[in-house]
């Protein structure tokens, strides 16, 4: 195991570092630079100056060490767009939002989304299966920002029940949780469905009725644990998969999130954050999979207890 | 022998795809979602001869934003367009996004997640660590950056989605044929003395068909929602041509009176996508010869 | 008032295109401590009606019947709460695969303790005290860790013995035994018949033995039941029915039990032998996890091994399950690469061969997988199947590949239509009759049987046999049949490999090692073959695997010429009898 | 305590000093600082921090005196130097609006100390004492006053403490004008502002607390917030108008915001290098089928690079822009294109952005696409591209036509002219319009001025340098809380909301 996770270790790096040479690259060969977006051109001297300044006159390679340097510091180097903190700071302080409503989210989706693939699994080919699929398929389709105005539409302007958008008071939270909960629960619906369908057909569920347990506790020991495993491996990656979600439902709610700058590093050519953010999200996922990787292998018994792999 | 236990069948020779198809025909829903995807590749096919007007066309400048009428079944747009040929239209780019994305993804995972999957070792190795950073970098983020580097337009995005869905069939059929490759028909194949080459091709890709289908299935949407989301953030397909993310994007402007903007597009992205999912999973179900009964 | 009463009972099953009957007019009873057996070809809808007296079959099935009745309760209009108690406790069932039947996720004393709870009201700590008891009882040594062991983790013998365990915790006063033995080889069989025979008298439970294996129902039940295409054909005490049978295909199956066959006439060729192997061994490279460490290991699958097949020559391959029969048969075909050792085909050596050097000598040889399942791609019909071998080599047209195929449908017993069929869709023996025609379309003069007719039952084994027979004699076929069916072996070959912890312990032509089995591992395989007469139902003792290292036979140099050693070593005793032994000064 | 909730322009800004940075600037860094003079609502130009201006004899030299007593929210005195400072700084600093002080201000020396040829000692700028600031100008410079309408003063004292930092901070941001800062959140640019206790000049807050919120800003964000309650005023898009007024009839505003919408073309690069080309597309757009329709209540039809009410308008010119399609055939037939045969493929570029523009402009590219494809047979392609991808192309001349959109930055002509001088925003590069203009800009006598003016625009027609498309309307809806001379509209019947920052948010009071 130990042995296993090194050279995931290693494997997850080497993808990191591919990751950062890609990245870095296509940032750089987008036309036009931070400082283009001016009305009124600069002059070529005053631009040379910022130039300087960024270090963005340095050869790229040249560059591209310096902020993984950097980086391997923790030194993220400071955003453009905002040169009173450095990057980590920013980031820290922009992910809060974006972490509560997210990760809300998908704790509330998740289990929901749980409970009805269950629901659908159970009730394979009943009017319940085909509502849960179609719902399931419509959180899927729908995209987040018409979600997020009919939400506000409805909740908000015609209903009057709940603030439309902003930010710091909780009951402002509601709506764009349910928004990025959307995802989640369409997702693992899909996924429980079919993993209790595939736990039902196996033999063992035969013999755990002809013990005489109950469906119930069959359904809810038995098929739930043994459904989950599976289930275990998508559920970090999705919970990092919410970070670009943001985008919209963040922009949509007026929440003070990272998803505006997901958008306006790109946009303004703000390298720095725009690098950090990828890396940060890369790292993320490396960091997710690895985790559900030894997640699963801990709650798998056939894995975690050693036998025949 | 077990005479009285043989299901009824003619003692005529039929093809497996004869009892595929009627496998598929009993699966109600399957054949409703492929109907209803049959008759949207139809419009779009077709979508001259059913549309009354030109969609690039701003022929009812004057009636600009028209609510559903008779003469406009699903009203005019902001710019005095024909909603309803425009949505005709749109299925024409969407669904060619969505489908050559998703063919893209087929053509290309199959024959990676073959090899990885049955060769093993460095192939796999390569192959995986390939994967590995297309799973790590988010698909928006990434189109988002491609779409500034490209400037957006058709091609990319259907580049884009193929780019990030092959990761997902690759994967599929990767796991499927590391878990054929040790069954005893693919030995019995090499004790044939087949090539490798004949065993992907004739027993491990059969054999993967189901998760390639629904590898194929998760596909188009994926794109289609791409792009959707691009055109929210300003990447996406050029206008006048009309697509159903654009039109999507565009409506949510004009959500509060003239809700049909937002709404005939939205609907029709997702009539399509569940239409294919409908679709792709009897298609899984009917290719499969051994969910019987089920 | 009978524990079972079944009146009438119909199952049929509800598929693409109209319903499949399974089960028609059957109707039987089981008193209380009664032990019935039911017999009958493979697909003959033995599961099916104890499922459905059980209601455990899938939700396309049909029941009906005039009377289901268990303990007094009608099944058929029983809710599911009534099912639920009556399920465990008037009637528990023993699967036929083990492996499969425990949720891998929980441990085995989980599971147990789990089902004595959900029939009486008893705390966790006392239901996992009376599961250690009962594994006691099913004679797991160390029960006390089995307990905490994951089912992965259990051998299929121990995973059987835990399911019987498992099915006895509740206390039914009916046991159902589907199969219970048929993954097993002889040895752990006999062991395992023994046990449930004991705790049914122990317990004074009903048995109902599900099997096709006539001798495991001669050992083990009083009343038969035998079941032919989803109808009751003849039902009777067991010593009635297997004395004076009454139906033809009782007889047909008593005929077969009792059937010889002739050994292989003329004198061996003095040419090389068809197939040889020398030396062959093969080392896995072993990993496994303890904790979170991985500890790096060699296992010894197969340890220098010398076998010769002659030409036109019938050898057996025989041993305990994980032996490293398969894995011989399987570097003899050069399907796994040996880690030592030639193979000779023909006086060729083979073994350094690449693929494309290879082919001439893959027309040549075959073989039959033990697992007929997954011998079979799943998704080709089985012309297809069949005529596979006739399209790698590109032999013939596609309809002439097709029409042979067809034929050898017809030559291994299956009617023609079968052709349009699935694997999915057919019974076991079914299958393996499909896998040995896929194995001799190409005509080939080396053949591999591993396990052919493992899944077969008596009739159609008989038919199996003759045409291997028929084969060898018209084709000079050589076979290496491996297989657990000793009295197979013994009707078909000509000569015996006795294999054990991957090494050959002892080598003899059939009748002599029948005759005189010197090792003590052959002589315990022997004793564990089945009785074919209920009369002769005996008690078995069994040896471990100390005992028989401690009783390994001891000869001198002068009996057998070879150097003396402490350590055990393969020495020729008679004429082709070697025998592993200790060879004292 | 009355707090305002107002939406207000860029998500992201770097600094809260309008002398450090434009276009990154923090919301509301205008409203923290006192302009030499600014506009009230109806255009006129009233003194701020200067109590008075005089120009020299020659037209070169303009001294301004400054109102005494005001003082910086630390205390500080506000003088002179302030100011002075401010310009030298933007001079040496790289100064993302240094090109205003040049081709608006005409600084004597600016040029020269921005390209680093120049030491900043020599540039135009005097504090002769602690009131009085001396403005030397390469040329005379009429309206110069309107331009110091974007010249505010930067905190001398702090700069020497803090550097620029001590702008990307709350606790270390000072003051000078109506209001003080509260918080500024930076994920968005959204800042809160009170009343400045310090504050001495005109136009003192009648609002205890404001504050401005960039994501209020896109009218699909703004106006659901604005009918929760949760915003005084909402900007509209289209499809929002009928419902705001039929809910608020007597809320509804709109604003001519002194912008123009325009195509301007690579003049180099074919096929834009003919200038019968050029005019063909001038004559072939229907203005007033596009704002009746298309851009309905978001925008009036342009004729001229002005707009209507600017200093300078002049309507006779405008009214040469009409819909002509047979003239606009005839041109590009004698540009050897008759019906469009042979004309190759274009792109046209526009920048993709929020606000009045983001609402016009796409919509506008695809009528005008619709619109040459009808009249002049040209099939045009459409492609939104990013502010930095946009201004590169333009500048770099990556493309051959584009839609430019453009505001006043001071209320004169020259502004708008000034984008076309002598290369400029689209490299332009036109003898003898170059030299009308300078003419014109140093002109004393405004009847003359705006002669030079409306010649320059003939010449502009004639040239086919451009093609004036609309001037973009805001619409927005406000609250009936809001009350004051600041939501009243003006007597052309506009009401300027936050785009005279410092009149309106002055002159409002809410219940
Ligand atoms: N779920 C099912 N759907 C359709 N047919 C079924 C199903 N289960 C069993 N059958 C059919 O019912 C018949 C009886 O099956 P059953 O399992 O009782 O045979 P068996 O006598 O137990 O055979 P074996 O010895 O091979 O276990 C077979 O023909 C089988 O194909
Ligand atoms: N790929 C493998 N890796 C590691 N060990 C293996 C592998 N294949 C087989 N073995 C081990 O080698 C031993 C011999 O296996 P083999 O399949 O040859 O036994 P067998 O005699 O055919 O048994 P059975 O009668 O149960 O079929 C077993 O202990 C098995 O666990
Ligand atoms: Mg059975
Ligand atoms: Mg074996």
């Amino acid at each position: 195991m130990t042995a296993h996770i090194i050279r995931r270790i290693l494997s997850v790096a080497f993808t990191f570092i591919v990751v950062s040479i890609i990245i870095f690259l296509m940032m750089h060969s987008v036309p036009g630079g931070p400082f283009d977006a001016n009305d009124m051109p600069v002059s070529e001297a005053v631009r040379a100056k910022m130039m300087a300044q960024w270090g963005l006159d340095q050869p790229l390679h040249v560059q591209y060490f310096n902020y993984m340097w950097g980086v391997l510091h923790l030194d993220f180097g400071v955003p453009f767009q905002s040169p009173g903190e450095t990057v980590v700071e920013l980031i820290s302080r922009a992910w809060v939002p974006s972490l509560i409503l997210g990760g809300s989210g998908v704790l509330i989706g998740a289990p929901l989304g749980i409970l009805l693939g269950m629901a659908a699994a159970l009730n394979r080919n009943t009017w319940i299966d085909y509502l849960a699929s179609t719902l399931a398929t419509l959180g899927l389709t729908i995209p987040v920002f018409v979600t997020s105005m009919l939400l506000i539409l409805i909740f908000a302007v015609w209903l009057n029940w709940l603030p439309a958008s902003g930010w710091p008071q909780p009951n402002r939270w509601i709506l764009p949780i349910a928004c990025y909960a959307a995802i989640p629960l369409a997702t693992y619906a899909r996924y429980t469905r079919s993993a209790v369908l595939d736990t039902l057909n196996r033999p063992f569920v035969t013999v755990l009725r002809a013990k005489g347990l109950s469906e119930r506790r069959i359904v809810f020991q038995h098929v739930m644990r043994n459904s989950a495993i599976p289930l275990v491996t998508v559920f970090l990656p999705m919970f990092i998969g919410t970070a670009t979600g943001s985008i919209f439902v963040e922009a949509m709610f007026r929440v003070p999130g990272l998803g505006a700058y997901f958008v306006s590093s790109i946009e303004v050519r703000d390298y720095t954050l725009q690098m950090a953010l990828m890396l940060l999200i890369t790292f993320m996922y490396c960091l997710a999979y690895l985790l559900s990787d030894i997640a699963y292998a801990l709650l798998n018994p056939r894995i975690r207890v050693g036998g025949a792999e | 022998m077990t005479d009285a236990t043989a299901p009824i069948t003619t003692t005529r020779q039929r093809s497996p795809l004869w009892f595929a198809w009627r496998r598929f025909l009993s699966n109600k829903a399957a054949v409703i979602g492929g109907v209803v995807l049959g008759i949207l590749i139809l419009m779009a096919v077709f979508a001259p001869l059913i549309t009354p007007y030109n969609p690039e066309a701003q022929s009812f400048l004057t009636e600009a934003l028209a609510f559903p009428s008779a003469a406009h079944w699903f009203g005019v747009d902001n710019l005095g367009r024909d909603f309803y040929s425009r949505i005709v239209y749109g299925a024409r780019v969407s669904l060619t996004i969505g489908f050559t994305a998703a063919l893209f993804s087929v053509l290309v995972g199959i024959p990676l997640g073959a090899l990885a999957g049955y060769f093993g070792g460095r192939t796999d190795w390569v192959i995986m660590r390939i994967i590995e950073v297309f799973s790590v970098v988010p698909p928006l983020l990434a189109a988002l950056l491609l779409g500034a580097l490209t400037r957006g337009g058709y091609g990319t995005i259907v580049f884009i989605a193929a780019l990030f869905g092959w990761v997902n069939v690759c994967l599929l059929v990767r796991a499927q044929i590391k878990a054929f490759r040790e069954k005893e028909f693919v030995r019995a194949a090499q004790a044939l003395g087949a090539s490798p080459w004949y065993i992907i091709r004739r027993h491990l890709i059969p054999n993967s068909i189901s998760p390639i289908i629904i590898g194929f299935v998760l596909a188009i949407p994926m794109a289609m929602m791409l792009e959707a989301s691009l055109s929210f953030l300003g990447v996406g397909v050029p206008p006048p041509t009309p697509t159903w993310g654009q039109m999507i994007n565009e409506g949510i402007d004009f959500m509060f009176f003239y809700w049909h903007l937002a709404v005939f597009p939205t609907a029709a992205l997702a009539i399509t996508v569940l239409a294919t999912s409908l679709f792709g999973d009897g298609l899984r179900d009917a290719l499969d010869p051994t969910l019987k009964g089920r | 008032m009978p524990l079972v009463e079944i009146e009438g009972l119909r199952v049929s099953f509800r598929q693409y295109g109209g319903k499949v009957d399974a089960v028609r007019h059957v109707s039987f009873r089981v008193s209380e401590g009664e032990s019935v057996g039911i017999v009958g070809e493979s697909g003959s809808g033995k599961s099916v009606s104890c499922s459905a007296l059980l209601r455990l079959l899938p939700a396309t099935a049909e029941v009906e019947a005039t009377t289901l009745r268990l303990d007094g309760v009608d099944v058929l209009k029983a809710n599911k709460e009534d099912l639920a108690r009556l399920r465990g406790r008037s009637a528990a069932m023993i699967f036929q695969d083990p492996m499969t039947a425990f949720d891998p996720v929980f441990t085995i004393g989980h599971q147990i303790a789990e089902t004595i709870r959900a029939h009486r009201k008893v705390g966790k700590r006392e239901a996992l005290a009376e599961a250690e008891q009962l594994l006691l009882r099913v004679e797991i040594k160390n029960a006390a860790d089995v307990l905490g062991y994951y089912p992965h983790q259990l051998s299929g013998g121990m995973l059987q013995r835990a399911m019987i365990a498992m099915a006895l915790s509740c206390r039914p006063k009916l046991l159902i035994a589907d199969e219970p033995t048929t993954a097993l080889d002889v040895t752990i069989q006999a062991q395992i018949l023994q046990l449930i025979k004991r705790v049914q008298a122990e317990f004074g439970m009903a048995l109902i033995m599900i099997t096709h294996d006539l001798g495991v129902i001669a050992e083990t039940v009083d009343r038969v039941v035998v079941m032919y295409g989803g109808e009751i054909m003849e039902e009777g005490a067991v010593t009635d029915v297997f004395e004076a049978p009454k139906n033809d295909y009782t007889k047909t199956l008593l005929a077969s039990l009792h059937s010889r066959f002739e050994p292989s006439k003329g004198a061996p060729d003095t040419v090389a032998p068809a197939l040889e192997l020398r030396g062959v061994a093969k080392s896995y490279h072993t990993r496994r996890r303890s904790g979170f460490r991985v500890v790096q290991g060699e296992f010894q699958a197969v340890q220098t091994v010398d076998v010769v097949l002659p030409r036109n020559r019938i050898v057996a391959l025989v041993g305990e399950s994980g032996s490293g029969k398969t894995t011989t048969g399987l570097m003899a075909m050069r399907l796994t690469e040996p880690s030592r050792g030639q193979i000779l085909v023909d006086g060729t050596d083979i073994s350094q061969l690449d693929p494309a050097a290879l082919i001439p000598f893959r027309r040549r040889m075959q073989i039959v997988f033990q697992n007929s399942y997954s011998a079979l791609d799943p998704m080709m019909t089985l012309a297809q199947i069949i005529a596979e071998p006739l399209h790698i080599h590109g032999l013939g047209t596609p309809r002439e590949q097709t029409e042979k195929a067809l034929n050898w449908l017809e030559r291994v017993g299956l009617p023609r239509n079968f052709g349009n069929r699935y694997a999915h869709e057919l019974s076991g023996g079914q299958r393996q009759r499909v896998a040995i025609a896929r194995a001799l379309i190409l005509e080939p003069t080396v053949l591999v049987a591993d396990e052919p007719t493992s899944a077969l039952d008596v009739t159609v084994k008989a038919q199996i046999i003759n045409l291997l027979k028929q084969l060898q004699a018209e084709l000079g076929l050589s076979i290496l049949f491996i297989s657990h069916d000793l009295s197979t072996v013994k009707s078909l070959t000509d000569s015996v490999v006795v294999m054990y912890r991957g090494r050959v312990v002892e080598e003899a032509p059939t009748e002599r090692l029948f005759a005189e089995p010197q090792h003590p591992y052959t002589r315990a395989l022997l004793d564990a073959i089945p009785a074919t007469n209920p009369r002769e139902k005996r008690l078995r003792t069994f040896l471990s695997a100390d005992e028989i290292k401690a009783r390994t036979p001891r000869y001198t140099v002068i009996q057998t010429g070879s150097a003396p050693n402490a350590a055990p070593q393969l020495v020729t005793i008679a004429p082709g009898h070697r025998v592993e032994a200790i060879v004292t000064p | 305590q009355t707090t305002v909730v107002a939406p207000s322009g860029s998500t992201a800004g770097t600094y809260m000093d309008y002398m450090k940075t434009v276009y990154d600037r923090g919301t509301g860094s205008e409203l923290l600082q006192i302009p030499i003079a600014t506009f009230d609502k109806e255009f006129e130009l009233t003194p701020m921090a200067a109590e008075s201006w005089t120009q020299s004899e020659d037209g070169l030299t303009w001294t301004f005196k400054l109102r005494p007593g005001l003082v910086w929210s630390d205390g500080e005195p506000l003088t002179a130097e302030d100011f002075v400072f401010a310009l030298q700084r933007a001079a040496t600093s790289g100064y993302d609006f240094a090109w205003y002080w040049d081709f608006a201000g005409g600084i004597r020396g600016w040029k020269e100390v921005t390209e680093g040829t120049a030491d900043v000692s020599t540039l135009g700028l005097k504090a002769v004492d602690d009131v009085t600031i001396e403005v030397t100008t390469v040329a005379p410079k009429p309206y110069l006053p309107s331009v110091t309408s974007l010249w505010y003063p930067v905190p001398k004292h702090k700069v020497d403490e803090l550097g620029d930092d001590w702008a990307l901070d709350v606790a270390t941001i000072v003051s000078s004008g109506p209001f003080e800062i509260e918080s500024w959140e930076k994920s968005n640019n959204s800042v809160v502002l009170t009343k400045s206790d310090t504050y001495t000049g005109p136009w003192s807050p009648l609002i205890d607390r404001l504050e401005l919120d960039p994501t209020l800003n896109a009218p699909e964000v703004g106006l659901p917030a604005f009918l929760a309650g949760d915003a005084d005023y909402s900007f509209l898009n289209t499809g929002q108008v009928p419902v705001a007024t039929a809910r608020y009839p007597d809320g509804i505003r709109k604003n001519a915001v002194f912008a123009t919408s325009y195509i301007s073309y690579d003049l180099d690069a074919a096929p834009f290098n003919d200038v019968n080309v050029r005019r063909a597309f001038y004559y072939a757009v229907d203005r007033a089928e596009l704002t009746s329709t298309v851009l309905k209540d978001i925008a009036i039809p342009a004729g001229s690079i002005l707009p209507p009410g600017y200093p300078g308008y002049n309507p006779d010119i405008a009214a040469e822009a009409v819909f002509d399609p047979e003239r606009a055939k005839q041109f590009l037939a004698d540009a050897g294109f008759p019906n469009g045969e042979g004309f190759p493929e274009v792109e046209i570029w526009y920048r993709e952005e929020g606000g009045y523009n983001g609402a016009i402009v796409p919509a506008m590219a695809q009528y005008l696409q619709a619109e040459f494809k009808e009249v002049l047979g040209i099939s045009l392609n459409i492609r939104a591209l990013p502010g930095p991808e946009w201004m590169d192309g333009l500048r770099g001349k990556k493309n051959n036509i584009f839609i430019a959109p453009y505001e006043y930055d001071y209320l004169d002509p020259s502004n708008f002219y000034g984008i076309f001088y002598n290369g400029g925003r689209h490299g332009y590069f036109i003898p003898e319009y170059d030299e009308i203009i300078a003419k014109a800009d140093s002109e004393s006598d405004w009847d003359t001025r705006y002669k030079l003016y409306a010649e320059a625009e003939q010449l502009m027609i004639d040239q086919g340098l451009i093609v004036p498309l609309v001037h973009p309307v805001t619409i927005a809806v406000v609250s009936d809380q809001l009350t004051g001379d600041g939501v009243a509209p003006n007597s052309l019947g506009f009401t300027q909301l936050d785009r005279l920052g410092h009149y309106f948010f002055t002159h409002i009071t809410k219940q």
